[in-house]
């Protein structure tokens, strides 16, 4: 095990799957010798070169298109979008065809592609850089959405994501890049669609991803002081999605806290609460809580800001109100 | 590669393949036997045929809503296209495609597309391929007068002049998207003028003479096999029917339609085969028979093929 | 009251604000002449002339673009998107300009502009021309998004959509073009957000839009003939969502069954479910389900674009299922 | 619009205050007191205050995220725009949107933007409405060499030629999209030639030289004015600090950048007010005491206006 950061970990995952397919390269805009807006490529252009960690202009439409042709015939690109918040410039690409190819084709193509991005506020980024859009993607039969939470599963679903066969999201989140932790050495895989129990508990089910997860253990601390112990599931990945894992948990606690950054209409949240609605309707003993942002943009003011995130505070209130 | 008898009686023999499709694809259509939108390529014949002519199985290409063309000129085979018509089990998508979204990747053929200029981004990547396995293979993308104005247009030529990928835009202008005429639609005459803004060749060609598209063709593809880089090459043409069966083209003047039915590439490349002595009339004649009887069989086999099982609906979204 | 189709009480609404103001002109791809892909247009350019009926270039981009600047500038812009399924490629005008422009220019924009697009299957269009994106557009705070079940519905909503100052998606179902109905004559306008219960009843509720009010109707029709009494409410306008009328039908029926044609994951059926779930937990009398497409591509052949479909049969199946 | 001596020691005004603005944004940003991202226009003023200079308030601009010079230029307040750098109630967009987000609707200022080439439909949106409600005026959009590339800004130039928009199209070219020289991202030298794509006139001139600017911007405006259409305006220029303040520019050559930094234009200018007889040495050092002063003022206004109260969340997202 080596103590990594989460952008080292994601870099790890990548460069551990270079080397073993000379087919894997990177894409995207100021990846090579810029490293990568937020460094997260930092030192592979000088380690793989220029043939396989290239600078693209400022084209998404493209970037995406062409790993949709790139990996059809045969690769197995990395593409990079630098902000979540520009994949709406890239939307059709993944929708109509990185999605659907195989599908339309009747099963006869293969796309294995991974489009890298990161997410999230807390940097007064604002409106246009600080959105959390995983709701699209998992609106999309035929890709794949996955979003880790903390070092270890960064790299290990990026080795997983890499490997798999199908168009994969890969969304990182900004406020995560710079936090440390243990990570496996060499070919660490962690299986998509397993979701992990970070901290087991009783009395409530907290499902969380990404940073958020983060802010629910933060909050299962100081729940478990007060005598409440909540149980924080991370899903890790959205698509495909362990609802067994949940339904599980929910099972054993009976109550049921859904966290996540993204704005609360149509969130991923939803899709979580109507699953348990369904098909765990008599497990719960309380309604279903979500915490989430508000309904609208991202404002700029670190005081707006920090009212619209969704906080420790929000979660453990949300709990409470279940009690 | 030279244009010898055999390749031009070749090209001639796909191009009546084309022709002969599209024609009773129509007649089906008129019928009520097939489902969804088609379009057809009648009277473009020339620019797939003389383009994919300078191809191999190992090329790859991207098409359009208007594919049938492409999907022929590069190999495709009837039958399956046929049955994937009429939504079978047996049809190259076994049925979830539909004409639309007819492929065969094992052909190099990265599918018809509903999106207009979708493939231009497309066959950029399958070009980054060929150029990053270093296998000498192209990749050629066709589109029309309309796909022209999309973004993916400007994305797709620049990334691949700048990085010399082996691609071959193919930029079928037949003058209309849809009922939008291209003088009101872009202000420069020759779409091929626009290569320029990439720093690239752009040509302009005779879309209904096979002959000029396959020399342009072969020029742009010779540049792309050398790692010199893609090229833009456009064919004026036309096409014989509306955008899709069943559009009255209000829009398009008679004199205009009539003017160019009888600029029909089929025809033009006949009365050439004949005053070169390739062939006699009733060489011609041969062929088209032969090819109107694959085309008989490939909607007997479309017919009598399984239509699918409610089930598959549910299957491969995934590979796994 | 006149007798009109659905596409005929789409095009009248938008021909009496045309008349009435002359800031609102209609453009995009083959609105003219040609009349719209679907004949919504028909009629309008010889009625209004080249100058507010515009045929576009391919470019969606630039037209949802440009709309924003239009609109920005004073106009009251109605474009066209010809197919939903083409959203994703104007997806970052929508999501980063205009649903976002007047809460970071802090209240100093207005952007009334109407983008009207059809969506749905039924027609073998297969998987590129077929879809139901409504829940990316409830994603996007700013947007307003309006989908009519019925003609006198569409044109109301129509009027209400032009006059409103903000950025809304009006979502007009192909499968209904062609239905008749009684519509209001003259400036009629219905309110946006302001659910509409269709058919009264008192054993289950059941929340349907667009084509699938059409189903949901002929379903509870079949169930009160099998004694299931079923309450059917329209929402018509996703943004904003009249959930005071939802949380007071289920409190009457204590069932809830949602009806949507989009995929199921994170379809909007979604976040009806989580509001439910959280708060009108208590009114509740079984779980809530959802009947909705599978997650799947849409495929092409007959057959199987049948067995993909949200159906009469199917939803009867749920209702059954909760007694 | 002559450009008398008034006219251009107001344009040397405008250019010091951008600059002023910048050097001073840098300052706070370095001592971390403006949250968020800040990119400056530091060296590029010449091209906002000569382009700009031809407009009036009932003209459009659309920004980008190097907006302040654009902002500045267009008679944009310094106090409005620094309170919201320091994201404050009494700033532009009360504190909401931040460096990337200032407009002034009233002014016709569309906004910076924080997405690459998103100005450009808008832009062409804005000089549609010029044209339909036939008030004569015009929309400038200003975008960078990186944005050339994007797909908005063929869609953008394409719909603005067909229908003879009042646009003006002005890529700033200051050599890098980020870290991504120009030669890399496309493969031609000067971005005007793209106009020739769209049938509309494409200029290149020295961006560091604001009379050169002022002259083509004014031509190109008087041409739409006319009913005309649109133009491409492009203007070789420097930014002299990062892409952002942080950036350690590692790709960024130490002799490229000096020689660049010779051709600042502001002292070109100066250089020339004083050829001209326009201004003395002292005039121009009072000139930018003066402006000293108002930046100054402009940060003890933003330093002491309210921080937004947590629940202005929830307001300012639907007109109602
Ligand atoms: C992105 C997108 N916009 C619009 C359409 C609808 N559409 C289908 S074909 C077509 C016209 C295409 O014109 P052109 O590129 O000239 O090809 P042609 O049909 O003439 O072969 C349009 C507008 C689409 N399928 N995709
Ligand atoms: C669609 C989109 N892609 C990428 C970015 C990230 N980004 C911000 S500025 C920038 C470079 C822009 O270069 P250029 O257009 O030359 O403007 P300059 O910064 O040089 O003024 C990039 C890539 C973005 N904001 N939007
Ligand atoms: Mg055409
Ligand atoms: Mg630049």
């Amino acid at each position: 095990m080596a103590q990594m950061t989460y952008a080292e970990a994601i870099r790890d995952g990548m460069r551990v799957e270079m080397k073993r397919d000379p087919n894997v390269y990177i894409y995207g805009e100021d990846v090579g010798i810029f490293g990568g807006c937020f460094g997260v490529t930092a030192g592979l252009y000088q380690e793989f070169g220029p043939e396989r960690v290239i600078d693209t202009p400022i084209s998404e439409t493209a970037i995406v298109g062409s790993a949709v042709g790139a990996a059809a015939a045969g690769l197995r690109p990395i593409a990079e979008v630098m902000f979540v918040d520009f994949m709406g410039v890239c939307m059709d690409e993944l929708l109509n065809q990185a999605a659907k190819m195989r599908y339309m084709f009747g099963g006869k193509a293969r796309l294995p592609m991974v489009v890298r991005t990161p997410c999230g506020a807390g940097m007064s980024a604002a409106a246009q850089h600080s959105q959390s859009l995983e709701a699209w993607f998992t609106h999309i039969p035929g890709l794949k959405v996955v979003m880790p939470g903390e070092p270890a599963d960064a790299k290990g679903l990026m080795i997983a994501a890499i490997r798999d066969d199908n168009p994969v999201i890969y969304i990182e989140h900004k406020q995560l890049l710079n936090m440390a932790g243990e990570v496996p050495e060499g070919e660490y895989v962690v299986p998509l669609g397993k979701a992990d129990i970070k901290r087991e508990g009783s009395d409530v089910t907290i499902v969380a991803w990404s940073w958020m997860l983060q802010k629910a253990l933060a909050a299962a601390e100081e729940l478990a002081k007060e005598g409440i112990s909540a149980e924080v599931l991370d899903p890790r990945t959205l698509v495909p999605l362990d609802k067994e894992a949940i339904l599980k948990s929910v099972g054993k606690t009976g109550r049921l806290v859904i966290v996540h950054e993204a704005v609360r209409t149509s969130g991923f949240g939803g899709e979580i609460a109507a699953i348990v609605a369904e098909e765990g309707f008599d497990l719960l003993d309380a309604p279903i809580k979500r915490v989430t942002a508000p309904d609208t943009p991202i404002p700029f003011s670190p005081v707006l800001e920090n009212a619209y995130l969704p906080s420790e505070e929000k979660i453990i209130k949300a709990v409470k109100e279940l009690f | 590669m030279e244009l010898t008898k055999e390749k031009l009686l070749d090209m001639y023999k796909t191009m009546v393949r084309i022709r002969t499709f599209e024609m009773k694809a129509a007649e089906l259509f008129a019928a009520g036997k097939l489902p969804g939108f088609v379009h057809l390529y009648a009277g473009e014949e020339a620019v797939a045929t003389g383009v994919c002519a300078n191809l191999t199985d190992k090329d790859y290409i991207t098409s359009t809503h208007r594919g049938h063309g492409h999907l022929i000129a590069k190999g495709g085979k009837i039958d399956l296209m046929m049955a994937e018509l009429f939504g079978r089990t047996t049809g190259y998508c076994k049925g979830k495609g539909g004409s639309m979204h007819i492929a065969d990747v094992d052909l190099g053929i990265l599918g018809a597309n509903g999106i207009v200029g979708a493939g231009q981004p497309i066959a950029t990547g399958a070009g980054f391929a060929c150029k990053y396995k270093k296998t000498n293979n192209v990749a050629v993308c066709f589109f029309g007068d309309g796909a022209s104005n999309r973004g993916t247009f400007h994305e797709s030529l620049n990334m691949a002049s700048i990085w010399k990928l082996p691609v071959i835009f193919v930029a079928e202008n037949n003058m209309y998207g849809i009922s939008n005429y291209q003088k009101n639609h872009m202000n420069v005459t020759d779409i091929a003028d626009r290569a320029a803004a990439y720093g690239i060749p752009g040509v302009t060609v005779d879309g209904n003479d096979v002959i000029a598209v396959y020399e342009a063709a072969a020029e742009a593809v010779a540049r792309a096999r050398k790692g010199d880089g893609p090229s833009l090459i456009e064919c004026k043409t036309w096409r014989h029917r509306g955008h899709f069966e069943g559009d009255p083209q209000v829009y398009k003047k008679p004199e205009e339609q009539e003017a160019w039915l009888k600029k029909d590439p089929i025809p033009r490349l006949e009365a050439k085969l004949i005053e070169l002595k390739y062939a006699s009339q009733a060489d011609l004649d041969a062929i088209k028979a032969d090819v109107q009887a694959e085309v008989e069989a490939a909607v007997r086999f479309a017919e009598s093929s399984p239509l699918p099982n409610p089930d598959d609906v549910f299957t491969d979204v995934y590979a796994d």
